[in-house]
């Protein structure tokens, strides 16, 4: 039986299946009382988990062609984009199961599943969408979903402040980047990449490139890159744990691929991408500085993430296959550590009214669950780039591309923000292993929650020590895009 | 058995870290066990490194016992191990290091399966460092040597152990933040692309400015660790802090990783920049010695008093290096074996002190030499290592070194041999404080080193004897590689 | 004056400048809202220029103003709603009162 | 005669741009913009594109503008004015403000644009209608998606306003 | 036996001695003592069958101990004349305090440490004796003087006892330093430092004298810093600390003789360079008139003998220095003998009188101790010069070979015979003829006859070694006339004037009449000055305080104070701008938007200007 086009696009199918699923859910959840509401909550974290698991699957079918009428490419990049992605959704969607830490009524609950697949399904659009309209729509569709999953948090209070600065900046930040890709399209007459990053290169005009780095704002914006960060501490802190992780985790790996997607219009012009270098160099500087005083651990990983985005960057400079891989080797690595971070917030702010959680929180843990102390070990260690995680390997072959791009000096400068980052890391870290707690009764953790992060950060320092069972396939994909 | 042999180096490598996983897995409260599964791990990897330095083959200069598996070709990354004559004695030194640190701490009774857990990894990461000769798995092992101290300070160290942890790890990794692009740029200014160390010093080519750039990295992103002149208020402070197998480990072997990145990356691939390098490392080398020294005089604390005196040693070691003649080199890596013994049985003896009398003040203590003979005469062989005393092997060290600076540097030469008085000057006066005059009240009745805990000092003093005695053993090994090394460097 | 790119070129930024004024000036949520279609409109307004003057086949540029006004009603939706949860919490849709979250 | 309209269109557009925009009131900032709307409409049409126009006059004025008025009026009468505005605010507003499009503006004169003959008949509604379902085909499904979500978490975040929730 | 086998015994059984003590054998004290008087009779025959059949050209032979390019030590012997004269003088003496250290150590319980150690020192000795590489002499040299530091520590409970062992070893090591220096600059010219080939070298003098001047003056340097001669002498008054067998081997007869030997095996390199010979002459007089001086007011009776070490080793290297190798090595072997008579026999005055005050010896023991009697009357006239005795035979060829070189030197040299002839005899009279004098019963407990045999063997030996000057330059290869007394010339005149010069005045102030002060009570500022050794040793102090003290808390300003300070201050530093990194996010919306969009603009416009 040939799938023909179909097999093709069976991940978003998956996904779009689980969202109507979701959506069933939600509409007989009509009745008040709280009995089938719990029920009905539970079916949806189950639709929601085994959905995303099952588009994962799906993702790893080998796919190679054109959809749509050439606007929609899928390949090895797409493919494996999406399998971070699908991931990603799986890991949020059963950190936020029994709406993680009560932060989200009950009667929410099937909702925000539905959110989360939607922003999933978004954010694999614009992996494969080869044209801009294709692009923006992918990237506004995931965009708005993580403004109303953080809108939902139950609790009074910030939840509503910070999503509605998320979403200012986010609508205001699109509307340049929509600008700039107008722009484009009167340059070049097109919206598919291909043509535009055809048009630029044809004649690079100081208006092409300006066009280019405004359409670029609308990324930098969602992976959190220093001028256009600002939304991130506040999100990270007040968002409910399992919106949280998701917009930390797959969304950042949702931006990287749309910031490699896009970033193939501006390849030649060394002035675009010495912007961006400053740019890198500023969110890892400005990252690591304001993460040195944080007391929030969400609103510290804010920070961190900000800084690795910056390291992010920065590997990007070296514009070809080397670079390109390393970032989706780097962009994986950071989602398998932030899932671990998150899986240590939700199971020790297990009883906690608040949705913040201070790093006195984590106090004593290797007395209170040594197994998720070894979890957030390797988590900490993991983003601060030490062997043998991921981190440390996708750190080396960042930089390594960066300086095949000639920012020699950069990377000491990255090699000292790095540092710097150390110290904010070993903080939480000391928090969990030396300082002592007044009760040491042993934390109940979810059965699965601490199994599941010591077989994520297994995962993780295998794929830090064999690199090499990934990255060849990460190579040839990318060189399809390149 | 040739199996074995062939992939001995990986199988040393893997002995902590199977170590580690086993640890892992035992049930929190089984001390002992714990203690018994590192033992043999450690005791395993002395006995192969003692089957290298059998196996090992002096009469050429070439790496032996090479396993070569490509890595990630696209990224000029393959797991190359090897061992020539400049890293063999430090392999040895691990594993002695290694063995008798583990059954120093056999009384240790606070969370004893993480303290093993950390110390593994450790000792894995150093292992690794001194057997790669890729330089990216030489930074992995690097880094991974160098995390671990951070929590084994901070949860069993002493005296202000958060700060002392904290400030000891911002400090080294540091240092690494200069290696990470100088490590990368030597990939990519060579325009091989590959990280493999042995193509690159083959490769001869032309680095020019950049060279010299590369080089002060590499000299300073390593020196931090070997402790040189304006870069080394850390480790006293680290190793006061300690507790004690964690400075043994610390100054004997980590403080070594240091000069040895200096001496396997820095002037085997850049010789010319090592050139015109060489005086500026040799004058900071002096400071090193002479400086050590004087603080050292100036301590209170006898922790503090070997820290600043490894200081001092480290300077030795660096002076060799910066003479880059045969009989330098010969003695500075004779020296990395040698002081890494003597400090690890300084530690050793004072760790028990301080187990005993919980106070490395040295106004307070007094006369121990009658309440404890045992640990006094360790201390006092140490101490005589330090000093240079012949017959032990820091004389050798120091006696080629000096030579040699001599020969290069007659200032400097001369200015580092009041280094012997020096170090004379702060040892004979922390032995005469605390073990001769009376006995005092306090330490009356305190027990000597149990026969159970004696061994790990006696191999420690023994080894000091053996290779004072018969410098031979080391200086044949090292012959034929510090003869190339040579070469190379006078270019 | 019609049939030349540049005057709606300059209508367009001249609108995208108002509505950045907008919403960066006012203190009220819903007239930042204001600002933010306003900036939206200017963008449509390009898009149906160069359909007109550059573009081979002006229907991308049309279907493009399209998606985009498409966008502008979900953000309306999505954007009222939050201002009406934050209306609900802190009792006031003032962008001072919103300055809780920082350091 | 075209020019004629378009300069009264543009003035209509500005006028309206300004009072939503300037005014205290949040009425008579909605008014505004409705005003601007209708001149964005004329101007669309000037350039030939009348199913835009009409969408335009449709969505924002008909959806956008009234969905704004409701929320107004949900909010408290006390919203109805402004405090006066200090110049800490007005200096970085109007920098900001006026630098970014100011820079556009002189990129934009400055860069060149192809220009195409201009063809009558490609603008009609059967070209976009095949466009949206052919090239276009995702976008469109994706695009109902999106307001889907949107109108769900509009629900979901608003219907918590009226009554507690016991979850 | 070959030459070889027994060397390996003389430098073998002492080091296994010393090993068994430290590895455990302390347990059983009276077999290390018998084990060690074992090895202590072994090398002294040894030592003796070297000496008799040494064969006509000498034997050397050596096995490669630590190679490199650059340089190479080698283990091995050099047997000659000289070093195995030196042996049998390092090996009976050696044997002789063995014997006597048992009756002495008979009660202590930690005999079997001593024992050990000076088994150790005696391996030491013989290695710098018998050693063909100066590297090996190097070594040798080093390890005495890390016995020595043991042995005068060797009741390490006396804080003096510690504190005196500290300085020993520091000060010895400062005229290491220079020691080490001379070596490095010859290797820095040569591949190895076998003897032989020194020797050659100076004998073809390649280098220019500059350079030789300088090697000549660092070993000097060495050798003052061993051998206590002006300034680093200050320590051997202090090592009388220690028991006393340690002192009478190693402080008087052979350690400090260590360097007087190295002397006259390295003799052409010193001569060969004219400064450094007049330079070392003079500083040797200069020594011996310090020492004798200081000798005259010294109030104890082991750090007299000391004082009056120091002074005849000046002798001997003014022997030296004038050029006459066998003058210089003929006192060396008188002295060992009569100096080590003379330091047993105060052992067992002090031993009897449980003190080492010479007042209080005179008044409590004098004359009721016959032997320990018999030893000092001995030792003093020996050491005093009388004709006939030792000291006469050797000291006359000594200032046979000064004369030759200048009236300055040769006066001085009278001046300190006359001095010595006056301490020596006022050591006899105080100790044994004091007019208040308590009959104390001496009991003499068995132990004490090992020691009083010893006495009386060595009282035998002084008298005879006198006349064996002769035999002795033949087995040195010089001419049996070196070594023969001009008795009618005007040098033994002199010389005879001098000793009734310096008895008389002894005999006037400590004699049947005498006020017993001393004549030099009189003069009490000169008395004070002497008395203070002519203020070294509180220069010394001064320069540890000052100097040493100095610079410690220097370092330790610069630790502390500069570079931990700026360590610290940067990580405060980077945490001040995180603070401020934080604080930009204030919380107000409209200003992040503001600060994104300024900063896109200029990056526009950078892209503008690139």
């Amino acid at each position: 039986m040939d799938w023909g086009l179909a097999s093709l696009f069976l991940p978003e199918l998956a996904l779009l299946g689980t969202a109507l699923g979701l959506f069933v859910v939600t509409t007989t959840v009509g009745g008040g009382e709280s009995a089938d509401l719990r029920r009905a909550g539970a079916m949806a974290d189950r639709v929601a988990f085994f959905g995303a698991v099952f588009a994962a699957l799906l993702a790893l079918v080998p796919a190679e062609g054109q959809l749509f009428f050439e606007s929609y490419a899928v390949g090895g990049f797409s493919q494996s984009v999406k399998l971070l992605l699908c991931l990603g959704l799986a890991g949020s969607a059963w950190l936020s199961r029994g709406a993680a830490r009560g932060q989200v009524s009950v009667r929410d609950r099937p909702e925000f599943h539905l959110f989360l697949t939607l922003a999933t399904f978004g954010m694999a659009m614009l992996t494969s969408a080869t044209e801009l309209v294709g692009f923006y729509v992918g990237l506004e569709l995931s965009a708005y979903c993580l403004y109303l999953l953080v809108a939902m948090t139950r609790r009074e209070g910030d939840h509503a402040e910070a999503a509605l600065k998320y979403f200012i900046q986010g609508a205001t930040l699109s509307a340049v980047a929509l600008f700039g890709m107008s722009i484009l399209y009167g340059l070049s007459g097109t919206t598919s990449i291909a043509g535009i990053g055809a048009a630029v290169t044809a004649e690079p005009t100081t208006l092409a490139l300006a066009a280019v780095l405004l359409s670029l704002v609308g990324v930098l914006f969602k992976l959190a890159v220093f001028p256009f960060h600002f939304w991130a501490p506040d999100v990270y802190e007040v968002a409910n744990d399992g919106a949280a992780s998701f917009i930390a985790a797959a969304s950042k790996v949702g931006a990287i691929a749309a910031l490699l997607r896009l970033l193939t219009l501006g390849l030649g012009h060394d002035g675009l991408f010495w912007i961006l270098g400053g740019l890198a160099v500023a969110s890892m500087t400005y990252g690591n500085l304001a993460a040195l005083v944080q007391k929030d651990l969400k609103r510290l990983l804010a920070y961190s993430g900000v800084a690795q985005a910056g390291y992010l960057l920065m590997g990007l400079m070296g514009r070809d296959e080397a670079a390109w891989s390393a970032a989706i080797y780097y962009g994986a690595a950071y989602l398998g550590l932030l899932l671990l971070c998150f899986i240590v917030v939700v199971e020790v702010g297990r009883g906690r009214e608040d949705a913040r959680l201070p790093i006195s929180a984590v106090n004593g843990l290797y007395k209170k669950s040594p197994m998720l102390a070894m979890v957030l070990l390797v988590g900490l260690l993991g983003l601060a780039g030490v062997p043998p995680t991921a981190g440390f390997t996708g750190k080396w072959l960042l930089f390594k591309a960066a300086l095949d791009g000639g920012a020699f000096w950069l990377i000491l400068v990255a090699g000292i923000n790095n540092t710097i980052a150390i110290y904010y890391y070993l903080i939480v870290l000391k928090a969990a292993y030396v300082d002592d707690v007044e009760d040491p009764t042993p934390l109940q953790t979810s059965p699965l929650g601490p199994k599941l992060g010591v077989a994520i950060s297994l995962a993780i320092v295998l794929f830090g020590v064999f690199p090499q069972w990934v990255m060849p396939r990460l190579l040839d994909a990318v060189a399809a895009i390149l | 058995m040739a199996w074995l042999d062939a992939h001995i180096l990986t199988i040393i490598l893997m002995c902590p870290v199977v170590g580690l996983g086993i640890v892992m897995l035992i049930h929190n409260g089984k001390d002992l066990l714990i203690k018994q599964v590192a033992a043999v791990s450690s005791g395993l990897s002395l006995v192969l490194s003692l089957r290298v330095w059998a196996l090992f083959d002096a009469s050429t200069a070439e790496l032996q016992m090479v396993e070569r598996v490509a890595w990630l070709p696209s990224a000029g990354i393959n797991y190359i191990v090897g061992v020539d004559g400049l890293s063999l004695a430090m392999v040895l030194l691990t594993g002695i290091v290694f063995f008798t640190g583990v059954l120093t701490m056999w009384e240790l009774t606070n969370r004893v399966k993480e303290y093993f857990a950390f110390t593994m990894a450790l000792v894995a990461g150093v292992f690794g460092v001194f057997i790669s000769q890729d330089l990216f798995f030489f930074f992995l092992f690097y880094e991974l040597a160098v995390l671990p101290m951070y929590l084994l300070i901070a949860i069993w160290g002493s005296t202000r152990r958060e700060f002392a942890a904290m400030k000891l790890t911002l400090f080294l990794l540091a240092g690494s933040a200069l290696l990470f692009p100088a490590l990368i740029g030597l990939a990519h200014y060579s325009g091989l692309n590959t990280f493999d160390m042995t193509l690159l010093a083959e490769a001869d080519t032309d680095w020019g400015g950049m060279g010299l750039i590369l080089f002060g990295f590499i000299y300073v992103g390593f020196g931090v660790l070997a402790g040189i002149f304006p870069f080394h208020t850390w480790s006293p402070i680290g190793h006061v802090a300690a507790p004690t197998a964690v400075s043994m480990l610390h100054a004997g072997v980590l403080m070594k990783l240091g000069a040895y990145g200096v001496l396997r990356i820095g002037m085997i691939i850049l010789p010319e920049a090592m050139g015109s390098w060489a005086p500026v490392i040799a004058v900071l080398a002096l400071c090193n010695i002479l400086y050590g020294a004087f603080v050292a005089l100036g301590q209170t604390d006898l922790k503090y008093m070997i820290g600043y005196s490894s200081v001092s040693h480290m300077g030795v070691v660096m002076l060799g290096l910066a003479t880059m003649t045969h009989a330098g080199i010969s003695g500075a890596i004779f020296q990395m074996f040698a002081h890494g013994i003597m400090t690890a049985l300084f530690f050793s003896c004072v760790g028990h002190i301080y187990d005993r009398t919980h106070t490395r003040e040295i106004s307070r203590l007094g006369g121990l030499f009658h309440t404890m003979p045992r640990a006094s005469t360790l201390f006092i062989i140490a101490g005589m290592a330090g000093i240079g005393v012949p017959c032990l092997a820091s004389f050798w060290a120091e006696f080629l070194v000096f030579v040699a600076a001599v020969k290069t540097w007659p200032i400097i030469g001369i200015l580092a041999i009041c280094g012997l008085v020096a170090s004379a000057l702060f040892v004979l006066r922390v032995i005469q404080k605390t073990f001769f005059g009376p006995p005092l009240e306090a330490w009356k009745d305190l027990p000597d080193i149990s026969n159970g805990m004696l061994p790990a000092r006696l191999i420690l003093a023994g080894t000091l004897l053996v290779f004072g005695i018969i410098p031979g053993l080391m200086l044949t090994n090292l012959d034929e590689s510090v003869r190339a090394l040579v070469a190379v460097l006078a270019g | 004056m019609a049939d030349d790119l540049n005057t709606y070129l300059i209508i367009s930024c001249a609108l995208f400048a108002i509505g950045l004024f907008g919403v960066l000036l006012r203190r009220n949520l819903v007239a930042m809202l204001i600002g933010v279609e306003l900036m939206l409109n200017a963008v449509i307004i390009n898009l149906v220029a160069f359909a007109k003057f550059s573009a081979p086949e002006p229907v991308t540029g049309q279907v493009f103003a399209l998606f985009v006004i498409g966008i502008a009603a979900a953000e309306a939706a999505v954007g009222l709603s939050i201002v009406l949860a934050v209306h609900k919490s802190r009792g006031s849709i003032s962008v001072d009162d919103l300055q809780e979250l920082a350091g | 005669m075209l020019d004629l309209a378009l300069g009264i269109l543009i003035v209509l557009t500005f006028a309206g741009a300004t009072m939503a925009v300037v005014l205290k009131k949040v009425f008579h900032n909605l008014l505004g913009f409705g005003l601007s709307l209708v001149g964005l409409a004329g101007i669309s049409l000037v350039l030939g594109s009348e199913f835009v126009a009409l969408m335009q006059l449709l969505i924002f004025l008909g959806g956008i503008t009234v969905a704004m008025v409701f929320a107004v009026m949900m909010s408290t009468p006390r919203e109805q004015s402004e405090e006066p505005r200090t110049a800490d605010r007005v200096a970085p507003a109007l920098l900001v403000g006026a630098g970014f499009p100011a820079v556009m503006i002189a990129l934009l004169l400055g860069g060149s644009f192809p220009t195409s003959p201009v063809t009558e008949e490609l603008f009609g509604v059967r070209e976009i209608g095949l466009a949206l379902l052919t090239t276009f085909e995702l976008p469109f499904e994706a695009i109902s998606l999106l307001l889907l979500a949107a109108i769900i978490g509009a629900v979901a975040v608003a219907r918590r306003t009226r009554e507690r929730p016991d979850g | 036996m070959t030459l070889n086998a027994w060397a390996d015994i003389a430098i073998g059984a002492p080091l296994a001695v010393f090993f068994a003590m430290l590895l455990g054998m302390r347990a059983w004290p009276r077999a290390v003592v018998g084990l060690s008087l074992l090895s202590a009779l072994a090398v002294a025959l040894a030592t003796w069958m070297m000496a008799l059949n040494l064969p006509e050209g000498g034997f050397t032979s050596s096995v490669p101990w630590a190679v490199t390019d650059d340089f190479s030590v080698s283990f091995g012997y050099r047997l000659t004349g000289l070093s195995t004269a030196m042996a049998c003088v390092v090996g009976t003496i050696h044997l002789l305090v063995q014997v006597y250290s048992v009756g002495y150590m008979a009660d202590d319980p930690h005999k079997a440490r001593f024992f050990g150690t000076l088994s150790l020192f005696a391996t030491a000795m013989l290695g710098i004796v018998l050693s063909a590489d100066l590297a090996q002499t190097f070594i040798a040299w080093e390890l005495v003087g890390l016995a020595s530091y043991l042995l005068i520590g060797f009741w390490n409970a006396k804080p003096a006892a510690a504190q005196a062992a500290k300085k020993a070893f520091i000060m010895t090591r400062f005229g290491d330093l220079g020691l080490f220096a001379g070596l490095a600059l010859m290797v820095s010219r040569l591949g190895d430092l076998k003897i032989d080939t020194v020797l050659l070298a100076v004998e073809a003098n390649t280098w220019e004298p500059g350079f030789v001047t300088a090697i000549g003056l660092c070993l000097l340097c060495g050798i003052a810093g061993k051998s206590a001669q002006f300034p680093l002498h200050t320590w051997l008054p202090d090592a009388m600390e220690g028991p006393t067998p340690v002192s009478s081997l190693l402080h008087s007869a052979t350690m400090v003789a260590a360097g007087v030997y190295l002397f006259a095996l390295l003799q052409p390199l010193f001569l060969a360079s004219e400064f450094t010979a007049t330079f070392a002459l003079g500083l040797a007089v200069f020594t011996a008139l310090l020492a004798a001086t200081v000798a005259c007011v010294e109030t104890d009776m082991k750090r007299v003998l000391a004082w009056s070490s120091i002074s005849q080793l000046s002798f001997m290297l003014m022997g030296l220095a004038a050029g006459s190798q066998v003058a210089g090595f003929f006192h060396l072997v008188t002295h060992a003998g009569f100096k080590c008579l003379l330091f047993l026999s105060a052992g067992l005055f002090i031993h009897a009188a449980h003190t080492g005050d010479l007042l209080a010896i005179g008044r409590k023991v004098g004359r009721s101790a016959p032997v320990a009697a018999l030893g000092l009357v001995v030792g003093c006239v020996a050491l005093s010069g009388f004709p006939g005795f030792a000291g006469f035979m050797s000291k006359e060829l000594v200032l046979h070979a000064v004369h030759e070189q200048g009236m300055v030197f040769y006066s001085g040299a009278l001046l300190t015979s006359a001095l010595t002839a006056y301490y020596a005899f006022r050591l006899v009279f105080l100790a044994l003829f004091d007019p208040e004098r308590e009959s104390v019963e001496a009991h003499p407990s068995a132990a004490l006859k090992w020691q009083q045999g010893v006495v009386v063997i060595l009282a035998v030996l002084t008298l005879g070694i006198g006349w064996t000057g002769g035999d002795l330059a033949r087995h040195l290869g010089a001419s049996a006339d070196e070594a023969h007394i001009h008795w009618m010339s005007s040098g033994v005149a002199f010389a005879m004037v001098a000793l009734v010069l310096g008895a008389g005045l002894a005999f006037v102030d400590f004699g049947r009449g005498g006020e017993r002060a001393g004549s030099f009570a009189k003069f009490p500022a000169m008395h004070r000055f002497f008395a203070s050794g002519w203020g070294v040793d509180a220069f010394w102090r001064t320069f540890s305080d000052v100097g040493i003290a100095g610079l410690t808390r220097l370092a330790l300003l610069i630790d502390r104070g500069a570079i931990d300070r700026t360590v610290d201050g940067t990580g405060a530093a980077t945490k001040v701008l995180g603070g401020v990194a934080a604080r930009m996010q204030n919380g107000r919306v409209q200003l992040y938007l503001s600060i994104a969009l300024g900063l896109l603009a200029t990056g526009l416009l950078a892209l503008g200007a690139m």
